[in-house]
């Protein structure tokens, strides 16, 4: 194994890259893309590499150049679309939803639409109502579609070159407060499927599935758990469509107990899809009941006064796999910067590798 | 402008755009005429046919609309590509895609184009370059678009001629479409089908006095509005249009000002509901494409009534077997249900 | 109680028709609303009577008419906006989730935006994949947004009038085969809240949790299910978001067994959401594994003899009832139309009222 | 055009617009003098304040692009109504909106304009007409469409003014809304800040080369485009759109070719991201529409330098109180969080 570090914007670079240098018929598109601030730097020198042809700025008109996407990806080539928010994907949900994810269904097959259309999840310094919504579960929603969320370096790269070989759409979603962390990340090409969970830490007590950035904040939730004797299972979902089943299966199995954590709404979204499936295939298992961590049913406030109370996080996760477990620990308050007097930039005592 | 109520009301408006200097000459026209007399027939025996219930999917005929698709896709290569909106067939049949898979995606059956997934709404046949339809208004144009694009990017000699009706120019999403092939000067020929009503509504309570085609300048695109039932006047637009885009000179719009005679969906004549006069229905039934340029090319000596038969004879045999292929075809086996959510690997 | 019958689409036109009469602020708007079909018969006449100024016809412009909507409700208007289909709507996300749910929100309560939506949602005779989607788990999803399916036609009288007085964003999903179904309804102005679920039938053996066209179905499963002994309790949902947990908690609570029947996809769709609540609230009650039936993730076939594989009903919820009770019962085909060779058009046997 | 790189490259055009005939004069001058004044301070404190990390919201400056907010909102009267973008503090103020409410709102205070809710991007004061503003583009332009929509319906004398930058008007909403506006004959000036980028994306490789006022008269509207940076020019082809909405004579244009001195969203200046060069960049800023007026008025007597001298001075005062007040404020309750989710009956 590499010892290399990467940082997750690193890996996401490093993974357009070679698929850019692959294969002359994946295009890198998005408003920005070929800029100076290079989406946070994942395509940063892209365009100087592998020219203006390949790798293109865009009119901010989400809805038709997705659909310029689709047309192209049925024309042989393989574009990843950017978009800098997931709030400005919502203009180009005609086309992704009702074309793109049908079209291969919907002719019998005749045609395929190899697109990956990369969303970052906003979060944070007063991003607000409109710049921070995480929306996975709409996509998750639909069949056709393949949602991904990966929050290691290592898979962000292994399941953005799987995206670009797979020939369904594929919706690869980021969160912002990923991009700093660091971690392996093997060289070359590899490819990370992109559907599978992957257990991160092992744990007999509790079944902690969370997604993305959530992930990030189970495993704080399993250290300080572990400091009150109790074993948390991780299990990071990489992938929300579809949802590993089998590995959920075996680690609530085993556990009896589930905390689901997401980025997103609780309401029809991924946690209670966790939670409704497990339930499901699962119940004799359960030994409690299942819980959510997720957003409360409020829009997401700017001021970082109300931003703090709105996110929840390792704390909240700790706090349900407590209540599953019928106990009421107190629990030691996570490590944190004591300067830090708002919680709306990404920790910086936690920078990885985990 | 607008208030087209009569086909004379038409006034052909060029924006940067010359009709061809090519002549409109007997064989051309002969296959033109031959082209809008077959869809006119599918069209009618579908109509025909229909009520048997047999084709269970919404059905958008073009009977009265039959020159756009005729005239413009005599332009079209081989290779080109069509894509196309809810009134899919004349588009499908003049780009000479499958009779016989067509009928069967009408009647839900496994050999249908779309393996019966699709129906009416979902023609596709890519062997003939016809790359798809889709009933949201708008929704395929930018994918043509964007095959464009790829032909370009690909240098493959390739254009993308995009049909649509009146309602769709109103959806933001053409507008995108068109500042996109424009600033990246693709090759794309996009054709307006104005008939003058989106379902029941009429053109004047939906949009300014203006053409359709008057969009296109402010995009930075050439355009003409011409006569629709007009084979002649399309097929003139539209082959400056092709030619421009073969040359790599970007895209063009080309309105066609034309008419439906059936209800907007589905079968039948819809006087009844009072939407339109009959008056004006019939001032435009009159205006007959078909019988328009029957008659010229008659006068001309391009066509006689024998040819003319022979053709009727040859499209009514062809109509019989795709109709029995269609029947005879099996319904998709249950497994089909599962089968096409994802692509298997290539 | 008036024993007046009218059919669901007749309530939708009673109730636009009272509303643009009690209130001159009130305006419906839409492609062919004032048309000669009049959307499917429920704006009929509206125009002749309240004049054009008050319903009128648009542009196909989703989003943008939907963001005029939102403006003119903005300035005390208290617009109906109707689409023919829900995956039209798709265009006019934007400004519905990022605008209209949050405009109160993120301007501190300053702004009011009382903005009705109906979507219909079809079915049936090869609608296929871009005329049947049933999305509103996506509005379920978003806070600020309050989304109801009525099923029976006193509610969709009740709850369009109530809709229409709120000053929130409702999202109104009207399924295209309950516009026949015949029941009572009261005369006059009442209002119906928009949240609260219904108990349509009462039972003991296992609860039957419902929405929008599915009720019809749970209702003749539990017929199906009391020709084996069965007592199902059959709650309507009405509305999806908020969802009434107290009745589902109730009904459960005594129970010890739900399936919950959706139009739309299960995966992270209403059918999830309810099981998810259900577990997390009432976990001890559970006797056994919460079921759910819903569509297949696969895009909805045009070909009949695919449709007819596509949708589940009674059968489905049947069979999912029996199973929550360890029961393997063979159970009486439901009636049905001799001549009906395909399930593409709605049962000729049921009509309401129920 | 478009290829502007040069504020003398911008040419100025009318499509059906004349520029009002009326005067421009001292007092009208020397209010519009003061508001960019006013505006450019406010930016500039707020530039000098944000790295306090105070102000936690992104923010996006418009120094540089004063004078369409000074010279549109001159016409505008109480009544009447604006609505803006992700750049707003501009529109803000000049529609007379409150200035501690602002700041507190940036500070996300509970006294902000928004309860701290909104941040930068999302101002609001209906006392003073300014509607709201979002940074998803285009998003607010049919919201104020739809104002003006109720505004007629009601016979409510009220006209909308739409603020936008040139990256909006790639959206197809944009033209859905011009598209109703014109339809319906609404009371609406569009008002197109046009500073030739979107983000750090030029003009060039995102749409044709035409005026983006060019799109206007396609969808029947007239329109002019003006130098952005030259108060009296906006001005006067305001007072004609303004005009022409009074008299319920429908939709205007107005693209108003300005630059932006900061960067996109922050405080900083950021030449050294190259995506602009040093020249151009610089030729702008010698283009300082605030200086261009102050010299201009100064030689036409309309100020003089005591004046200007107060009006900093009073400009100072009201900012230093504003911070206090913005600081001094509460943050919002906890219990806020959960509130105007839903309103409560009215
Ligand atoms: C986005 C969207 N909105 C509304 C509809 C409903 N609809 C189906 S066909 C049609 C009429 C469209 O008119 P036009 O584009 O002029 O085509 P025509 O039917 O006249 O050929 C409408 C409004 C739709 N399919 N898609
Ligand atoms: C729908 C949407 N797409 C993309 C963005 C990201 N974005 C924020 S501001 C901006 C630049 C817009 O340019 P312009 O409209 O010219 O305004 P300017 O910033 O130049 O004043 C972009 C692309 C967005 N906010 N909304
Ligand atoms: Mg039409
Ligand atoms: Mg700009």
């Amino acid at each position: 194994m590499t010892e290399r570090q990467l940082k997750y914007f690193e890996a996401i670079h490093e993974a357009t890259d070679l698929a850019l240098g692959a294969d002359e018929n994946v295009l890198l598109m998005g408003l920005g893309v070929p800029g100076p601030t290079g989406i946070f730097g994942t395509t940063s020198g892209l365009q100087d590499k592998y020219g203006a042809r390949r790798v293109i700025d865009i009119p901010s008109s989400e809805n038709a150049m997705t659909g310029v996407a689709l047309g192209a990806a049925t024309r042989g080539k393989r574009p990843i679309m950017v978009h800098m928010r997931l709030d400005f994907a919502v203009l180009s949900l005609e086309p992704i939803v009702n074309q793109a994810a049908k079209w291969h269904y919907m002719y019998g097959g005749r045609v395929r639409a190899p697109l990956v259309i990369r969303m970052i999840i906003g979060r944070g310094w007063g991003q607000g109502p409109q710049h921070s919504q995480s929306l996975q579960a709409w996509f998750a929603h639909v069949p056709g579609l393949k949602v991904v969320m990966p929050s290691r370096p290592c898979d962000a790269k292994g399941m953005l070159l799987s995206a670009v070989q797979d020939d369904a759409p594929v919706i690869f979603l980021e969160h912002r407060w990923l991009y700093n962390l660091e971690g392996p990340v093997p060289d070359g090409v590899y490819s990370t499927p992109l559907e599978g969970a992957s257990v991160l830490r092992e744990g007999s007590d509790v079944t902690l599935a969370a997604c993305s950035y959530m992930v990030i904040e189970a495993m704080r939730a399993a250290e300080t758990l572990a400091s009150v004797g109790i074993s948390a299972e991780v299990i990071d979902l990489r992938s929300v469509a579809p949802l590993d089943m089998a590995t959920l299966g075996k680690s609530v199995g085993r556990t009896g107990r589930l905390v689901a954590a997401d980025t997103g709404h609780a309401e029809c979204g991924v946690a209670s899809e966790v939670v409704a499936a497990v339930t499901e295939q699962c119940f004799a298992s359960l030994k409690a009941a299942p819980q959510r961590v997720a957003l409360p049913p409020i829009p997401s406030p700017t001021s970082p006064a109300l931003a703090d109370l709105y996110y929840p996080g390792a704390n909240e996760i700790a706090a349900k796999a407590l209540q599953t477990l019928g106990r009421n620990d107190v629990l030691p308050e996570p490590p944190s910067d004591p300067g830090r007097r708002w919680r709306d930039t990404p920790d910086p005592s936690f920078t990885g590798p985990y | 402008m607008n208030r087209i109520r009569q086909p004379r009301d038409v006034e052909p408006r060029f924006f940067g755009l010359a009709p061809t200097q090519a002549s409109f000459e007997g064989a051309v026209a002969t296959a033109m005429f031959r082209e809008m007399l077959r869809i006119r027939r599918v069209e009618e025996r579908i109509g025909e046919r229909y009520a048997e219930q047999e084709m269970r999917c919404p059905t958008h005929l073009c009977i009265g609309q039959e020159a756009p698709s005729a005239a413009v896709c005599a332009h079209l290569r081989p290779q080109d590509l069509v894509f196309s909106n809810h009134r899919s067939h004349g588009h499908y049949l003049a780009k000479g895609a499958n009779l016989n898979a067509m009928i069967a995606e009408l009647y839900g059956r496994a050999t249908g184009c779309a393996a019966g997934k699709g129906g009416s709404q979902h023609l596709i046949d890519l062997d003939a370059g016809f790359m798809g339809s889709a009933p949201i208004l708008a929704s395929t144009i930018s994918v043509g678009v964007g095959a464009a694009w790829a032909a370009k990017l690909d240098g493959r000699d390739e254009v993308s001629a995009i049909f649509f009706g009146d309602g769709a120019t109103e959806e933001g999403t053409f507008h995108e479409a068109m500042n996109y092939a424009s600033v990246a000067c693709l090759p794309v020929v996009f054709v307006c089908e104005n008939n003058l009503y989106s379902v029941h509504s009429e053109l004047d309570i939906r949009q300014p006095p203006r053409p359709v085609a008057a969009l296109a300048p402010a995009h930075g695109m050439r355009a003409a509005v011409v006569d629709g039932n007009d084979v002649e006047a399309v097929w003139k637009a539209a082959g400056t249009a092709v030619a421009h885009a073969i040359l790599g000179e970007g895209p063009t719009l080309i309105e066609c000002v034309t008419y439906r005679w059936r209800e907007h969906c589905g079968p039948n004549e819809d006087l009844n509901l009072g939407y339109r006069s009959i008056d004006e229905f019939s001032q435009w039934q009159q205006d007959d494409p078909l019988e328009r340029s029957r008659s010229a090319f008659l006068a001309a000596g391009w066509l006689n009534e024998n040819v003319i038969s022979t053709m009727e004879q040859e499209i009514s045999e062809e109509l019989d077997s795709a109709f029995d292929f269609a029947i005879q075809s099996p319904f998709p086996d249950p497994r089909e249900l599962a089968t096409h959510v994802f692509p298997d690997p290539s």
